[in-house]
């Protein structure tokens, strides 16, 4: 049997002066479980918390109600209360008849009559309440990073750096991701290279921090703090521990044909190889679709050739298991195929490139060593048209709905560059907006235009063809209301970019959530942006939106500092108002597994005892308490009513709808 | 229009997700925005955890208008809860149009944590709808009026 | 005639929400022929939208559209200024006295070669 | 292989040749075109205002036919191909348009877009196929030959789904299918001109001429096309060593079928 005390706050004369307390006590001295009522001046001072505790203790009461402010404002205060006078602090209902009676009534008979209501409803809830707590579980002290970029470098290094230790998964042979692939960097045009590479270093050098290069999640299971994750560390032919990245296999391999990816697949490569001089790790890699050992068994050169005999070509898949206490997940963008824009003739014609084909062409250490030749005939271009908005912005299905962001500032890097090495280069640049937010971003593009003299085209260009050797760029220049023709000897494309398509199957395992552009989603759009939905898990760079260097290096320190506060706890202390199933009614139906939005229902098979000392096997659902965050989803899909939620049960709130419907 | 009989006092179920409308009702009560005193606010964690028995339930014990609030759809504080909402509550609004319940008396509303006003805005909307709808007996259970 | 009920009408004829313009010009960028065009493509989609219709009813542009398509194929924005164009055209062609040609005026055009397809399609084009 | 085939009123006249071709061909191919009875001009040019009704029910009544035979309805000419392919989309897709133009013809039973249009070279492609046309050959067309497009066939992009709007290759490959080098130029996809030869003779003839040139530049020696109306412009316009022909009338030169 209950035994409920009543505690009513005039709040001052905030509630008092509109709330006749001294009726509400007495009406609420009177409802059925209540065995004590009092009403006093400030319930949350000192003195009024005191109040709640020596009346706890004299009535031996089992649970309060507190007819106060918002629950949002003292709740935790006086489950704290609670606690202390040794009840259960979950045992604490509190009737809001502040912000919902007397600030927003001015009749005091029609405000007293609502605070009464209100109070019973809350009396009618607590009845059903029973003491909860919250669970504990441990955590793994070592976090998991998904992609070797910068963002997923930053992330780690931050979080190595507080002293945790750090996985970090890439798919590719080496860190360093589409950073590496840049010439220079906006607005500072420092040389990409040479900021990220000693990032790459420390993180090679860091005993805290562990790289899995050309390796992928294959599987992951548990919860924050404690998840399971099995790492598969595709064969690469070349054991990692005794190569020594001397390149002599490099030099001696006869197949030479494969595409360079590091350089957009410019120019090519042998079957072994390594990424590029800076690799992280510094190890080489053989290309199964190239190595004529591989394929036909023929050759085994490169094994030969090596001092260290590192050379396996027996080499499989291997597998690692793993537990980790928070995951970050920064697994990049790739730009979009140009399939559908064949307007730009980027399929037709080589000279028509993309951006991140002109960084290669720009960087010293791409295929035409940082001297910037057109790949057609290896000429210097003279006339450079670059096109903007390729594929971003355009709803006709075709391209991404959204602006890519980082376009406008590379075009008027690559235009400043290029006006800055060659000044006797035409630098056209067609635009439908200049976008440039950010510190001394605008600053940076008016540069390009003041300064560097490049010429700034409004409009956006319909048709480029080749006639005699020359790209003709046909568009508008809408200021002019013309439309024009640009004879070019190369045509850029700010090509739109998209989350890398990895993205969508590391969402699925880790039960992320993804919006319909593919971009993993936040927690909360403007409050919690570096953390998903699912508990432990955190986003950084471009797989959360479009976002330059600064911003997702920002971004993942700021993941970094979730981690590192998650790490820091050595138990996790879980919301007690989770869902719970009855099993005896389950039946296994896995509706509320699917609307769960956090992966916290799995099914288990149990055996029951059906009488006649017989037992048999059903499936059930069963909630992982420290993954359910409580929503209740699970309960009201639910066809058999199995599911319910502490703290807000069915049966609790529809005895709060009896009560308010009490007339 | 008829002349809407002083007696009845209508009784209006609000249930408000914890995070956004509840919140927004709390702004509407600190900037001292009214809304009539019959309105009573059920707190739920997420607008997903109303069952259509709650509704149900309150219309059986005599209400005359239940309002579901949550956040605005895509802010829903556990991402999807909200988009469960509206298409459950769409099904069982139509339900009760189709058993008597005027639609409208059955609302729902999204609100967020800012919108303080447009909660009290609401709540005056609806109060006033219920108001001129009058007394509904449709689904009321005698029997629980003992 | 700029009266609101032609500038809804010619909206409604031509199927366009012109409101999803974002003004990026790609339209004029690619218009064959443009040249011909005293308004130009994109100019069509955003006149239509300030309601400037006395404008476009005078244009002899909407003679010159080729109906090509290359301006819906390409719009980013799922705008179709060809629409709007034959939305003006025909907007002209059913007010009295609107037609471009006239069939007494045929026999002086056509040569022996002319393919019937050409016939048809003027009239459709330049005839009430 | 059964279609039914809808020739128009250009076939009939001008551009007999475009259609006896596409007949011997497609005998020699084992593709049996039967017309459709009592067909009527499609109207040449699409309406492009929602309001137009009228001009769109011959397609209909085509379609209707077509899907009562065996639900193909095949097409030669550019011009009838887009209509009769667009207003197939709207009796699909315009809700609208599909009532009224249904209760005006007022059909035993309603037409809901159910035929599918078949270009020839879709049938070429996709149901004879390119590589048994190669093994039909007789006699290589052995020249550099650039496809002309133009827009008809191609555009809309979504709606005719013929080949990718700005890169197409069927006339490409059916070039080098009936053993022909295929000049790809960059104008294939451009307009000819059209219709505005009546009004503006001057525009439809820079149009023409930039279309040819572009594809001598590129090293053609014939244009082929599947529309009358895009022949009569560019036979028009003066480019010396620059043969324009149907397509079907190479196709039956190949397969040895040409009178």
């Amino acid at each position: 049997m209950q035994r409920i005390g009543v505690f009513i706050c005039h709040c001052g004369s905030n509630i008092a002066a509109t709330v006749d307390v001294e009726r509400v006590t007495e009406a609420l001295a009177k409802e059925p479980g209540v065995v004590y009522a009092v009403n006093y001046q400030y319930m949350c001072s000192e003195n009024g918390q005191q109040l709640i505790k020596n009346a706890i203790a004299e009535h031996r009461l089992t649970g309060i109600v507190v007819c106060s402010c918002s629950p949002r404002m003292h709740e935790a205060t006086f489950r704290k209360t609670a606690e202390a006078a040794g009840l259960n602090a979950y045992m604490v209902e509190i009737a809001n008849i502040r912000e919902q009676c007397s600030w927003i009534h001015k009749d005091i008979e029609e405000a007293t009559e609502k605070a009464i209501v209100l109070a019973r409803t809350a009396v009618a809830k607590i009845l059903l309440d029973k003491p909860l707590t919250a669970g504990e579980t441990g955590v793994t002290k070592r976090a998991l990073v998904i992609g070797g970029g910068i963002a997923g470098i930053q992330a780690a290094l931050d979080i190595a750096d507080a002293g945790y230790e750090v996985d970090i998964v890439e798919k590719r042979p080496t860190i360093g991701g589409r950073m590496a692939q840049l010439d220079k960097t906006f607005p500072t045009l420092d040389c990409s290279a040479c900021i990220l590479t000693p990032k790459m270093v420390d993180c090679a050098q860091s005993d805290k921090i562990n790289i899995f290069s050309y390796s992928e999640v294959e599987e992951v299971k548990g919860f924050v703090g404690n998840f399971d994750v099995k790492i598969r560390k595709k064969a690469r032919h070349v054991d990692e521990t005794k190569c020594t990245g001397c390149g002599v296999c490099m030099a001696s391999c006869p197949s030479k044909k494969g595409l360079n990816e590091f350089n957009m697949n410019l120019n090519n490569r042998p079957a072994i190889y390594i990424p590029f001089a800076q690799a992280i790790p510094n190890v080489a890699i053989i290309d199964p679709e190239q190595c004529l050992k591989l394929k036909s068994d023929k050759c085994g050169l490169c094994q030969r050739k090596c001092g260290v005999g590192a050379i396996d070509y027996k080499q499989e898949d291997s597998f690692v298991e793993r537990k980790y206490g928070a995951i970050v997940v920064a697994t990049g963008f790739r730009p979009i195929k140009l399939d559908n824009f064949n307007e730009f003739g980027y399929a037709d014609n080589k000279d028509v490139v993309t951006s991140l084909e002109l960084e290669r062409l720009m960087n010293a250490a791409g295929p035409t060593k940082g001297t910037l030749l057109r790949p057609s005939d290896g000429k210097h271009p003279k006339v450079i048209t670059f096109i903007q908005c390729v594929g971003s912005r355009d709803v006709s299905g075709c391209g991404k709905p959204y602006c890519s962001k980082i376009c406008c500032m590379y075009t008027a890097k690559h235009a400043m560059l290029i006006r800055e090495k060659y000044p006797d280069t035409e630098v056209h640049v067609f635009y439908i907006d200049i976008r440039t937010p950010g510190k001394n971003y605008d600053e940076f593009y008016r540069r390009a235009v003041e300064q560097y003299g490049v010429d700034y085209i409004k409009g956006m260009v319909g048709k480029v063809y080749n006639e005699n050797g020359k790209l003709m760029v046909q568009g508008s220049d809408l200021l002019d209301n013309k439309q024009i023709v640009i004879p070019s000897d190369l045509v850029v494309l700010a090509t739109a970019i998209e989350p890398d398509p990895s993205v969508r199957d590391i969402a699925t395992k880790l039960t992320i959530s993804i919006d319909t552009n593919d971009f993993l989603t936040e927690a909360h759009a403007k409050l919690r942006p570096v953390e998903s939905p699912t508990a432990g898990v955190f986003l950084a760079g471009v797989c959360q939106g479009p976002k330059d260097v600064p911003e997702t290096v920002s971004q993942a320190s700021a993941c970094a500092s979730k981690v590192i506060g998650l790490l820091a706890k050595d138990k996790l202390k879980g919301n007690p108002c989770v869902s719970h199933v009855d099993e005896n009614m389950c039946t296994g139906c896995s509706q509320c597994e699917q609307v769960c939005p956090y992966g916290a229902i799995t099914y288990i098979d149990k055996e029951f005892r059906i009488g006649g000392g017989k037992t048999e096997t059903r499936r059930v659902a069963s909630v992982n308490p420290a993954v359910c965050q409580g929503c209740g989803a699970c309960t009201v899909t639910c066809p058999s009513g199995a599911m319910d939620l502490y703290g807000f049960s069915s049966a609790q709130i529809l005895k709060e709808v009896e009560a308010i419907c009490k007339r | 229009m008829q002349e809407i009989t002083t007696t009845h006092k209508p009784l209006i179920v609000a249930f408000c997700c914890n995070w956004c409308s509840y919140a927004g009702a709390d702004l509407a009560g600190s900037s001292r925005l009214s809304y009539p005193a019959e309105v009573k606010i059920i707190r739920v964690p997420c607008s997903c955890r109303v069952n259509p028995i709650f509704v149900l339930k309150a219309f059986q014990r005599g209400a005359d208008g239940v309002i579901l609030c949550g956040c605005h759809p895509g802010d829903c504080h556990y991402s999807t809860g909200n988009y469960h909402t509206r298409r459950r509550m769409a099904l069982m609004f139509s339900m009760l149009n189709y058993f008597g319940i005027e639609k409208e008396r059955t609302r729902i509303e999204w609100v967020s944590a800012a919108e303080g006003a447009k909660f009290s805005q609401v709540m005056n909307d609806f109060a006033k709808t219920i108001n001129e709808l009058g007394e509904n007996r449709r689904l009321e259970d005698l029997r629980c009026k003992k | 005639m700029s009266d609101i009920f032609t500038v809804e009408n010619i909206k409604r004829i031509s199927g366009t929400d012109v409101r999803k313009c974002m003004k990026c010009g790609k339209c004029s960028g690619r218009c064959p022929a443009f040249d011909d065009m005293d308004i130009k493509p994109h100019q069509f989609v955003t006149m239509l939208g300030q309601g400037r219709v006395e404008e476009l009813l005078s244009s002899k542009a909407i003679f010159n559209c080729l109906s090509c398509m290359a301006c819906v194929e390409r719009c980013p924005r799922g705008v179709a200024p060809a629409n709007v164009i034959e939305a003006v055209r025909d907007t002209v062609e059913r007010m009295q006295g609107g037609d471009a040609i006239k069939a007494e005026d045929i026999p002086a055009i056509v040569d022996e070669l002319i393919p019937q397809q050409l016939l048809m399609s003027a009239f459709r084009k330049y005839k009430k | 292989m059964k279609f039914s085939y809808y020739p128009g009123c250009t076939l009939k006249t001008q551009a007999k040749d475009l259609d006896r071709y596409a007949r011997l061909s497609a005998a020699a191919l084992g593709v049996d075109m039967e017309e459709i009875k009592e067909w009527q001009c499609c109207g040449a040019v699409y309406p492009l205002a929602k309001d137009e009704i009228g001009v769109k029910l011959s397609a209909v009544r085509a379609l209707d036919y077509a899907k009562h035979e065996d639900g193909l309805l095949l097409t030669l000419c550019s011009a009838c191909h887009n209509v009769i392919k667009r207003v197939n989309d709207d009796m699909r897709n315009d809700a609208d348009i599909n009532l009224r133009a249904n209760n005006y013809l007022a059909l035993d039973e309603k037409y809901n877009g159910e035929t599918k249009v078949v270009h020839y070279l879709e049938m070429l492609r996709d149901y004879v196929g390119f590589d048994n046309i190669k093994k039909a050959v007789k006699n290589p067309i052995k020249k550099k030959i650039g496809a002309y497009y133009g827009c008809l066939l191609l555009r809309p992009g979504k709606v005719m789904a013929f080949d990718n709007p700005e890169n197409p290759t069927i006339i490409e490959d059916f070039i080098t299918a009936i053993g022909g080098t295929p000049v790809k130029y960059p104008f294939r996809n451009e307009c000819c001109g059209a219709y505005v030869k009546l009004v503006n003779p001057d525009l439809t003839e820079r149009k023409s001429k930039k279309v040819l040139e572009n594809a001598k530049e590129n090293g053609a020696e014939i244009v082929i096309t599947a529309c009358p109306l895009c022949y009569y412009n560019l036979k028009q316009t003066p480019c010396e060593d620059m043969e324009v022909v149907y397509f079907t009338e190479l196709l039956a030169e190949a397969l040895g079928v040409k009178d």
